[in-house]
């Protein structure tokens, strides 16, 4: 396994920019995620690291060896697609015996080799199998158990995860999190589903339109995105218009002492999760609009007193709350999130 | 369909007359074919026939060679002049008749030997194998594919040949299937370019319609439709 | 809007049961859902109530009239699949006046009634647009205003958030769910995303292999599932096995009163949520093997004293806990839920 | 595509003895073919264009009417017996000739009509419409767009012309332009089932052959090519 790195790698096709200017370091092990809705460019930059597009500007090192011209045959990293794109002419076996095939690895050490893969991934009984007949998490398995068997530099995920059932997913993402995790293996998981990618990697890019947004661990995007659009995009936000004024947080129906010295002084907008609205207690008074029951908590929505919205969470305990109910809130100053760009 | 049927069963008939064939059951009809002691031509029915098998297949095998990667490029990729490609291979707008003009013009020494015959039913029948092996690479996600057997470590020669072709295989029977059937039965090109020799099956079975042995072609065609049968059956 | 009941409905293809002995009553303006895994008779369902199945035993009835026998085009459904199947042969305002041209309304009448439909939508400004053109969201909501033109007895969704965006599907999810809420419009909603069948549905049919498991609204189906299979299947659970005497509930590891008389005696399995394990005091002591944050929370497994495992949620303020810390927790008598069959 | 390029170049020739045409440029052909001045055949190839480019018009309409529907049934239904009218459908098995040989068996008074050559090329020529309008079945999802438009009113007749035909516009309109110039093109049905009266366009060509008036003949083929091009781009 490998450190790999993209060094202020552009992607022109014609006259749009998919890839602009992005720079990410995966280091040695790391599960690394790429998210951002369709078309910002996640895929473009998977498909940069794996060698099957040219970079236009920037460089692409595996161990701080430039690869940027090496053709993805010589590159020697792991893909495993959305489609999992197993050889249906071959047994599961055959499959994921191919790479260390090319790789002139020998009969025997081949057939170990993916025996051991197999075993690992719990579906040595499969060896005999066609793929075609196979379930689509079974075939996910396949499809990991091919691209580490020719132990790869990094192993490319690209949207791995979609097209399965809900509780499916859920399961696999756990299993391939933890998998993931004890094998060390350097990762690049490309997804558009930021809690599939929170859950399952260690650090994030938050990617938009061919840019770098943010990159950090979940829990700094969560709680610091840095702008409005990574706000928006992890996990659900309210984004409140606030005036900072003497390290005095006014939203303009409640006031608050900002949590330590700000930066901003002005107008300026503050990201407050659903989860750290304290509900039941303090000064501000919501009415509730709306209420979506998801098991584990509700979701609400409310009215605050000069009209927006607010997204909250209601604990089940008060599953008795209904539309047109007021309910007593509370923000605590270390939990709002002041944005400083606005982008 | 139809006249398959009724080709089939007059075979084994002894005459043809009316609206029905008559006379069964009588085998002298494959017999003839066979054994090559067949009436009417100055050849037996068998040796035209094995003639034309022989030149079908051999223009089979270029379709093969050209058409396959011809039908892989048009799924695949997405290139300058793709759309032209895609139509001049695929509308089977020539003619047997002109193409075999232009052969003879171009090629005058050519003309009768089945070199000549074997390029020019490649030609003619190359559409279907296009059609029919595009069908199957549609079907199939080529570019994960492929790009997954490249990141596997193999070279684009080998991708080719031992990934994308082998899951391709239902259509390039199909498309070998159907084009060789085309080309064994092509009347209007071999009829131009033939001159001596063993004439191909199309043109033999056009002779022997006016020598009235029609009999003899229906049990020739009846074998060659059971040939196509059992490939079908055994791939 | 009207009443829509299935009464003991059976299909049979050749020799599988793919629906048996169902029965579940709509009433006028309920949004029901009905979840389960692939293959558990849900889409069937669906059909037979569209009328393009017919049904092997049984009756199904539109407001107490029988219309077991009658053809899709004479009873009036509206129905938006999850590939929305736009007619890409007509611009989006004749999708949407197609249902009423069939019914032969007016042309001025039809028109206005789309009009107004799109405008609701808020996709008024689509209305000459060629259906292929939209994005997969714009797409959904023509789906809707074209069955909702009919005035349809009851709105049949099959599976319409699968195929978009996670985020996007968010946003869409509290939308048509406002939408199906303000409209009081009698609606089936079939999907294998619990999730989504939670926030959006009134009451939920849990099916699996053709049986009807469970009928309720999202909180009894959530808090009291009547098998194990429900209970695995809405949210996440923890099942565990006890022993409960004289209404003491034994976990062999620790004890607890149980919540009232119990109608079990011996053997029992019980399910706790993770949000229900009560974390930071208490009596039981688990080792944390894994952990995978959600922004919100944080998920973990924990291994009990006997070595089962356990999943728990931890609040965001615990992020330092790490892979084989222990940590104290504790069960709620009221949290427990005795799942009284075993199926 | 070569021969294509090749008779459309030769038909502004005077002559074509050698490997390539010569005598450029003349209008010489063409005019022959348009005001039906042409020597060679006891008929203009203007005419006989004419009355192929209709025969084989009115095959195409007998198509449509059988092939749209089968092509449809095929992608739609998984009824019993599908794969065998899949196989009949598409595989071009029967070649013209024993298929005109059948016809004139079965109906000897219709050899000289219209009627024959029309129903000759809609059998010759249904497996095309079927592949091509399948091909367009087949990228749609048939069965939850005929479900919705029933479900919002519409009975089955009505849900096929107004939703499912329009939609599958692109096939329709590939399979009546390949199996109008494939049946404007036949050779071997033609002859066979032909006797007086204008000849169909390939037996036209071939009577000219041998009458060496093939620069006429390669204009011919030019506007039949053209007409083609002109019916593609207009739609």
């Amino acid at each position: 396994m490998s450190e790999v790195s993209l060094d202020n790698v552009t992607k022109r096709f014609d006259s749009t920019v998919a890839v602009n200017d992005v720079s990410i370091d995966i280091d040695d092990g790391e599960v690394m995620g790429i998210v951002g809705p369709s078309g910002c460019g996640k895929t473009t930059a998977l498909r940069l690291v794996a060698g099957f597009e040219t970079v236009s500007e920037g460089t692409v090192r595996y161990d701080g060896e430039d690869v940027t011209h090496i053709p993805p045959e010589n590159r020697n990293v792991g893909l495993v697609f959305q489609s999992y794109a197993l050889f249906n002419n071959m047994t599961v076996l055959q499959n994921v015996t191919f790479g260390p095939k090319m790789h002139d690895v020998g009969k025997e050490e081949r057939r170990d080799r993916a025996c051991e893969l197999l075993e690992l991934l719990d579906i040595e009984e499969l060896a005999d199998r066609n793929p075609k007949t196979l379930s689509g998490g079974q075939q996910q398995r396949v499809g990991l158990a091919r691209a580490l068997a020719i132990e790869p530099h990094i192993l490319l995920l690209d949207e791995p995860m979609t097209g399965l059932d809900a509780k499916l997913k859920q399961t696999l993402r756990q299993e391939l999190g933890q998998l993931l995790d004890d094998l060390e293996v350097t990762t690049l998981y490309v997804t558009h589903d930021q809690e599939q990618a929170m859950s399952m990697c260690d650090r994030i890019a938050v990617m938009n339109d061919g840019h770098l947004e943010q990159i950090g661990t979940p829990s700094e995007i969560y709680e610091q995105p840095a702008n409005e659009f990574v706000a928006g995009f992890i996990g659900t936000a309210n984004l409140l218009e606030v005036t900072i004024e003497d390290e005095q947080v006014s939203f303009g129906f409640t006031e608050l002492d900002a949590p330590g010295p700000q930066r901003v002084d002005g107008t300026a907008t503050v990201m407050i999760r659903p989860d750290d609205v304290r509900v039941g207690e303090g000064p501000v008074s919501v009415e509730i609009t709306n209420l979506f029951y998801q098991g584990e908590h509700i979701q609400a929505t409310g009215l605050l007193p000069d009209g927006q919205k607010l997204t909250l969470r209601l604990d089940r305990s008060l599953g008795d709350v209904t539309t047109g109910d007021s309910l007593s809130i509370a923000f605590d100053p270390d939990d709002i999130h002041v944005i400083e760009s606005t982008r | 369909a139809f006249p398959v049927v009724m080709t089939f069963v007059s075979s084994f008939a002894s005459d043809w007359f009316g609206v029905l064939p008559t006379g069964f059951v009588t085998l002298a009809n494959w017999q003839d074919v066979i054994f090559g002691t067949g009436v009417g031509a100055d050849v037996a029915v068998g040796s035209s026939l094995a003639y034309s098998t022989g030149l079908a297949l051999a223009g089979v095998v270029i379709n093969l060679i050209v058409g396959v990667p011809i039908a892989y490029a048009v799924a695949r990729y997405d290139f300058v002049g793709r759309d032209w490609v895609n139509v001049f291979a695929i509308l089977p707008l020539a003619p047997g008749i002109i193409l075999g003009i232009a052969f003879l013009r171009t090629y005058p020494d050519l003309s009768t030997s089945g070199i000549a015959l074997v390029i020019g039913y490649s030609l003619l029948k190359a559409p279907y194998m296009v059609m029919a092996v595009q069908s199957s690479f549609q079907s199939m996600d080529l570019q994960q594919i492929e790009e997954s057997a490249r990141s596997l470590g193999a070279s684009w020669p080998r991708t080719f040949l031992t990934v994308i072709v082998p899951n391709a295989k239902t259509g390039i029977i199909a498309g070998s299937i159907i084009s060789w059937t085309l080309a064994a039965a092509e009347f209007n090109f071999s009829y131009i370019v033939y001159s001596r020799g063993t004439p191909p099956l199309a043109i033999f079975l056009f002779n022997n319609i006016t020598n009235a042995s029609f009999l003899n072609a229906a049990a020739a065609v009846s074998v060659f439709f059971l040939l196509i049968a059992l490939v079908t059956i055994a791939l």
